[in-house]
């Protein structure tokens, strides 16, 4: 306390004019709050996904007076998915080697993907078999899907914008780590897209 | 807020201190159910009033044992054994706390229980229908013209198990009746049952305790709880149809009633007014009060409801009915006969 | 390592120093009409935060007046059932979400955090702005649907069916779901922000178990918000698609569910309470141990229990449903969960009552709200300790009983400490000292005042008198009670006045603060007051719990940065070690912008499904314009440096 | 002191006049007026139906969502169900449709409720109180979506058997109305 009142002089110091000013991976901060970001969607999802379960206890037959949703474009889709993992998986691998080229590449071929599925989705909702104002289990389906087809299109466009900014010179440094994370979103966005796909095609056949 | 020291009545202060044997409060039971929550209630708030005595007088001492009045800041202290004394002591609070907690917790299971214990052999069976803002009570039975119809009085024999079955038509509301029990929810698409029992006979006052909308506040109910033989007349009384109108004027009251608004929402057995809308009024005379334990059961009373419901309770479902001063007159005289 | 010139330590800083006057420029926010809305610092955000919530705590307090005026004489004819729902609607709204959550999570801690933390600024400073915006936003909904005779009317939960497209005819119902959308995105944001700088933005050497006491509740605060408000989020936008598209997912006659509706507000509903009760105990252990004089006795204690009640909390949100008729086995174990919580709350009074007992105990201004906390908190949660009870809560749910319970645990857990924490850091944040006999009235008054209104509503609560009646009638015996409990209103009335005269007067002829009148302990006093915006003029390390009470006099501060860019130091999660460096991004007028796009799809989508696509175009517009890179960064590096993977 | 008064009178006003007539809940109802049937001409003996001014007190009502509430409810209780079903008709004739045979008007629909038509539609006249017939009134008219979406009632908590009156299109009326008897 003492120590406050009068003016003290420092020969010590903790110099760290040498550290990086960019990072990759876990050490990002932009990574950890795209980290609670994802958190926070996947708590959503997770709530929506037991209010289906639960209002699927409400009633006996499941779905209820409706065919199930037609396989074909979702499992088209899910399948678009899955290959989608390997441009994003690229971009992660390369960003932090500052390759510009072959970051550009990366997020092209995410780009193309991505409006693949989004126009897949399209399809998909002509193929649901059920209007949302139909009954509990076609709301809960749409809103599902349309949870669901609101990130896809969040992510194709922020795809779409680095892309846009990897044809300029500020693709630089940190603009690589954000090309980086958003592959990590887009990990998420394909693990909940599967999971949508399971409840909206599997469960309504098997359960 | 200036006014509301204009509107004092200070007898009500002294009345509001006094515990008055209402028929409507938790700790005047009049019903096994009620009586074992009551008992629970003061173990419960005997064990924590001694915890808040203990923990008050625990910061009093310690601020009062180690205060100093100086207004600049002092120096920072250590006090090792001190901590090391403390850490034996709250560890110590900390497991008479946990022990507290698992004596309430066991009492208040056994004591659930023993509220929704097995209902014992031959209940009387009540079904509460809730709606905005009364409710409507059946004594169901496998012969329809065996089942009894009326509003918001419940009447039960003393002594004996009631099994009530709810059920909704619009929105949540709850079941609540202070000196009997304590509350369920009415809530649409869910039909559950609970049951009671009253030992005392009486009028005991029950209300809805789940915001429903505008006239929440004048949702009540009465449970009547008499002797068996007085019980089994009322349920004879209910099972008749209405009266025949006596007198000249009861007549004409019977004719305004079928020529006017009231048949499009009222029942009154043995008559063409059949819509069961709002309460079944074909023993009106009857009950105590009306309007949902909103008014005593006068003919003033009666009268004002009919004419301006919606001064008495903005918002009800109930329309006015501006009648002929004569009109009115008849009509109060027919159904004041509906005994 | 030694360096020729030694720097002078923070504490000493005159802002008259060259490196002063270089910061001072490098971090200025902008001033003008324009600058107010590009600004991004967190103190000025901070300070909006405290400013505008106090404001609607003022306002939720008229409407509890007007509320205990009604109730003065049964059959009041001063308020007609239409106008006393949406009162007491909007008392409960403002007061949670306008007030509660603003004041003790996003105010508090957007001003202090980094301060503790011996950060420049807040991480994310653009998406912090743009939640106070966004809280505005859903303030602004609110209260212009109040004026305009649209204001909610369903209660501050607002129930299926009773809220449902069935019963409650125009918007009132919507005004309130996209409230919730607002103040609940507000929320998440600051959340995020907060976290990331506890995380990442501490001073070298804070490790975690160098924390202090509020730094751990924010975390753990911040978190419960990340798992619990999507939750309320999910419950509202389900009801709004029922209302607005006719979907049925609480139409039970078409396989929808009304209980579904109860388990997803109260899932967030319960963990709120805690996310605005651990912010008033967070700040009564930093007091507890600045006016004790001493470390805080039980540090890892404490923090154990902080963590436990943010874990409990989501394991209880049943006992608000224990009346709808459960399985007993479930009643049962959320009996057991919800007495549970009590283990860790206890554990932190004992530890504060240790703390006093083995210290040295000074009764300044702001323990003397401690003391009051302690006192009503302590009431409220023993009453909470009944309702836990299934058979005693069938009882009084849903009576005055559970009124003057959660009103003793929101004011008393909430409001006291949020006075204690006013008149502790307000000279940081004004540069002036309270007056201390003004703020001594203004306790008495208000404990005086609170006690008398919500003890009383106990007993109106044992007497069966339900909540959210707007009148009742002569022969319920209620008037003498509710008189009583309405005087104490007049006593916290005067209070608040007291309050806010002392404010006032203060901030033009109080006494001096200094850079740490109270000589306390954490590392925002050791900067002037009011902070320079660069905060501090060297980054400060630390070497113990209490810096500015055990730190050696010759504690190394951090060189190095750019002052020329507006550098910061991100370290290690755990250890706190530096890392890399970061550059904060400054002021801008994007997330103003975004925040207006965003609540015009989020005002429009109250009336039609199409202000989703139209309205989704301008928000993306102004997201890219908020992300594009600017002009100055990347700033040049030096070539060949490492970036670490 | 006066200022403050004038400024006060100034706020209240001011929020009057913002305030939306569509949240009105309309609780205390005006005086029935009596001679409003006489005002009212059965549309179908004239042309230019239309055209024919109807009462003032039938607009607070159907801009008022809380009185076409009530009107919903009411439509039930009272079954019209019975002979209109849920607009489609059935005994008697459509609702949603665009053929009015007396006339798309509330005063119309009001005076069909209150005098009754031939071929079954019985007079409610006395039954049915004024204010509750010209809510009724604007509720069929949103039936046929002639009311404003934000004053429509949306979906109900009964069985899902017709798009909501909210989200029906406007049926215009035709000009030309049909002969009593000829749906029948």
């Amino acid at each position: 306390m003492e120590s406050l009142s009068e003016p003290i002089r420092r020969p010590l110091t903790l110099d760290v004019s040498g550290l990086p000013s960019v990072a990759f991976g876990h050490r990002n901060t932009t990574w950890l709050a795209n980290l609670f970001y994802m958190t926070i969607e996947g708590m959503m999802f997770a709530l929506m996904f037991a209010s289906y379960f639960y209002l699927r206890t409400r009633s006996t037959n499941w779905p209820p007076g409706h065919l199930p949703p037609a396989l074909t474009f979702g499992v088209l889709n899910a399948v678009v998915f899955l290959l989608s993992v390997i441009p994003a998986c690229r971009v992660k691998k390369v960003a932090p080697s500052g390759d510009r080229r072959a970051v550009t590449n990366g997020l092209l071929a995410l780009a193309l993907f991505a409006l693949a599925t989004t126009a897949l989705r399209v399809f998909e909702f002509g193929a649901l078999n059920c209007r949302w104002s139909d009954d509990a289990y076609s709301s809960t389906v749409w809103v599902l899907i349309g949870m669901h087809s609101g990130h896809l299109i969040t992510e194709l466009i922020e795809t779409l914008v680095l892309l846009a900014i990897s044809f300029t010179p500020k693709m630089e440094g940190t603009r690589l780590a954000d090309a980086a994370i958003n592959s990590d979103y887009w990990y998420f966005v394909v693990v909940t897209g599967l999971i949508v796909d399971l409840l909206i095609y599997g469960t309504t056949r098997f359960l | 807020m200036k006014p509301a020291l204009k509107f004092i009545p200070w007898r009500f202060l002294v009345q509001a201190m006094s515990l008055d044997p209402g028929h409507h409060h938790v700790l005047h039971p009049a019903a096994p159910q009620a009586g074992n929550i009551e008992w629970l209630y003061w173990v419960i708030f005997g064990v924590l009033t001694a915890v808040f005595v203990l923990m008050i007088a625990g910061f009093t001492w310690a601020g009062a044992k180690t205060g100093v009045a100086a207004s600049h800041p002092l120096p920072i202290m250590e006090d090792k054994e001190g901590d090391h004394r403390a850490r034996w002591v709250v560890g110590l609070a900390m497991g008479v706390t946990v022990v507290t907690l698992f004596v309430i917790l066991v009492i208040s299971v056994v004591t659930g229980k023993r509220i929704h214990g097995p209902t014992s052999k031959n209940p009387v069976t009540i079904q509460v229908t809730a709606r905005q803002w009364w409710w409507e009570i059946t004594y169901p039975n496998p012969q329809a013209d065996q089942t009894i119809t009326t509003a918001n009085e419940i009447h039960v024999p003393v002594g004996a198990p009631i099994v009530v079955l709810t059920n909704s038509k619009d929105v949540i509301h709850s079941f609540w009746a202070p000196s009997i029990t304590g509350k369920r929810d009415l809530i649409p698409g869910y039909s559950s049952a609970f049951w009671f029992q009253v030992d005392q006979p009486g009028t005991y006052h029950g209300q809805c305790a789940e915001f429903c909308g505008l006239q929440h506040a004048h949702m009540g109910f009465s449970v009547v709880a008499e002797p068996v033989d007085q019980f089994q007349a009322w349920q004879q009384q209910q099972l008749k149809a209405a009266a025949e109108p006596s007198t000249s004027e009861a007549v004409r009251g019977r004719d305004v009633f079928l020529t006017h608004a009231c048949l499009m929402c009222h029942t009154i057995r043995g008559t063409d007014a059949g819509s069961h809308v709002g309460p079944d009024l074909t023993h009106i005379a009857g009950r105590n009060m009306i309007a949902a334990e909103t008014l005593p059961n006068t003919a003033g009373a009666l009268a004002g409801w009919i004419v301006d419901p919606q001064r008495i309770k903005p918002g009800t479902r109930m329309s006015p009915n501006p009648l002929a001063p004569d009109d009115l007159q008849a009509l109060i005289v027919y159904l004041r006969s509906l005994q | 390592m030694p360096v020729a010139e030694p720097v002078i330590a923070n504490d000493q800083d005159t802002g008259q120093s060259e490196l002063a006057r270089r910061l001072a420029s490098t971090w200025r926010q902008p001033r003008g009409f324009w600058g107010w809305f590009c600004n991004t610092h967190h103190t000025d955000i901070g300070i909006r935060f405290i400013v505008t919530s106090f404001i609607f705590l003022l306002l939720g307090g008229v409407l509890a007046a007007m509320i205990r005026l009604q109730l003065v004489r049964p059959e009041n004819s001063l308020m007609g059932p239409d106008l006393y729902n949406q009162v007491f609607t909007m008392h409960g709204s403002s007061m949670i979400f306008l007030f509660a959550v603003p004041m003790m999570f996003q105010g508090f801690g957007v001003y202090i955090v980094p301060l503790m933390c011996g950060a420049r600024n807040i991480a994310f400073p653009r998406l912090n702005a743009f939640s106070y915006y966004l809280y505005v936003g859903g303030a602004l909904v609110l209260w212009g649907g109040f004026l305009t005779n649209t204001g909610p009317d369903v209660g501050w939960f607002a129930y299926v069916p009773l809220s449902g497209p069935a019963y409650s005819p125009g918007h009132r119902a919507d005004i309130w779901s996209q409230m919730i959308t607002f103040t609940e995105v507000s929320a998440l944001g600051v959340a995020i922000c907060l976290a990331t700088t506890i995380l990442r933005h501490r001073a070298p050497g804070m490790t975690l178990n160098r924390m202090p006491m509020l730094l751990w509740e924010k975390l753990v605060i911040s978190i419960a918000v990340i798992f619990a408000m999507p939750a309320v989020m999910i419950a509202s936008g389900l009801l709004l698609l029922d209302r607005l598209i006719g979907t049925h997912f609480f139409n039970p006659a078409e396989g929808g569910d009304a209980l579904l509706y109860q388990h997803l507000f109260w899932f967030f509903g319960h963990p709120e309470v805690y996310i605005i009760f651990l912010p008033g105990a967070a700040i009564v252990s930093t007091l507890v141990e600045c006016f004790s004089r001493r470390r805080i006795f039980g540090y890892t204690p404490i923090v154990i229990s902080v963590v436990a009640t943010g874990f409990i909390g989501f394991s209880v949100w049943v006992h608000h449903m224990f009346a709808t008729g459960l399985p007993q086995l479930s009643e049962s174990f959320f009996t057991a969960a919800s007495l549970m919580i009590v283990i860790p709350t206890g554990t932190q009074f004992f530890c504060w009552m240790a703390t006093i007992w083995h210290g040295r105990l000074q009764l300044r201004l702001p323990m003397l709200w401690c003391f009051g906390f302690f006192f009503t908190f302590l009431i409220g949660g023993l009453s909470g300790v009944m309702l836990a009870s299934v058979p005693v809560d069938l009882q009084v749910h849903d009576t005055y009983f559970v009124v003057a319970h959660f009103h003793y645990v929101l004011i008393g857990g909430a409001l006291f400490p949020m006075f204690a924490g006013l008149y502790f850091w307000f000279p940081k944040i004004a540069g002036r000292m309270l007056n201390d006999r003004l703020g001594a009235w203004h306790f008495w008054l208000f404990f005086i005042g609170f006690n008398l209104t919500f003890f009383t509503l106990h007993f109106l609560g044992l007497r069966g008198m339900p909540r959210r009646v707007y009148t009742y009638g002569p022969d319920m015996h209620w008037q003498g009670l509710n008189v009583l409990a309405s005087i104490g209103v007049v006593f916290m009335t005067a209070g608040f006045l007291v309050f806010l005269v002392n404010v006032l007067r203060s901030l033009r002829m109080g006494k001096i603060a200094g850079n740490n009148p109270w000589g306390d302990a954490g590392l925002e006093w050791a900067m002037s007051s009011p902070p320079p915006p660069y905060n501090f003029l060297h980054l400060p390390t630390v070497s113990s719990r209490d810096p500015l009470w055990e730190d050696p006099p010759d504690q190394p501060v951090v060189v190095g940065l750019r002052d020329d860019i507006r550098e910061t130091l991100v370290t290690h999660s755990l250890d706190a070690e530096p890392q890399h460096k970061d550059e904060d991004p400054g002021p801008s007028i994007w997330p103003f912008l975004t925040a207006l796009t965003v609540s015009a799809a989020f005002v429009g989508s109250i009336f039609t499904p199409w202000a989703v696509p139209v309205g989704a175009p301008p928000v993306i517009v102004t997201l890219i314009g908020w992300l594009w890179p600017r002009g100055q960064s990347p700033t040049p590096r030096p070539s060949g440096e490492q970036w670490s993977r | 002191m006066a200022k403050h008064f004038y400024f006060a009178l100034l706020l209240v006003i001011a929020v009057l006049l913002v305030s939306c007539k569509r949240e009105e809940r309309i609780l205390r109802q005006p005086p029935p007026a009596n001679d409003i049937l006489n005002t009212i001409q059965i549309s179908g003996l004239n042309p230019g139906a239309n055209s024919i001014p109807t009462p003032p007190n039938s607009n607070m009502y159907q801009e008022s969502a809380y009185a076409v509430a009530e009107g919903q409810k009411l439509y039930e209780e009272y079954n019209c169900v019975g002979c209109h079903a849920h607009g489609g008709g059935g005994i008697g004739p459509a609702l949603m449709d665009r053929d009015w045979i007396y006339g798309s008007e509330a005063g119309n629909i009001f005076s069909t409720i209150m005098q009754g038509r031939p071929n079954g539609m019985p007079s409610f006249r006395n039954r049915i109180p004024e204010y509750q017939a010209w809510e009724i009134a604007a509720y069929v008219r949103s039936l046929a979506g002639l009311l404003p979406k934000g004053v429509s009632p949306n979906r109900t908590d009964q069985m899902n058997i017709k798009p909501a009156e909210s989200s029906t299109p406007e049926q215009t009326p035709s000009g030309i109305t049909g002969i009593p008897g000829q749906h029948q």
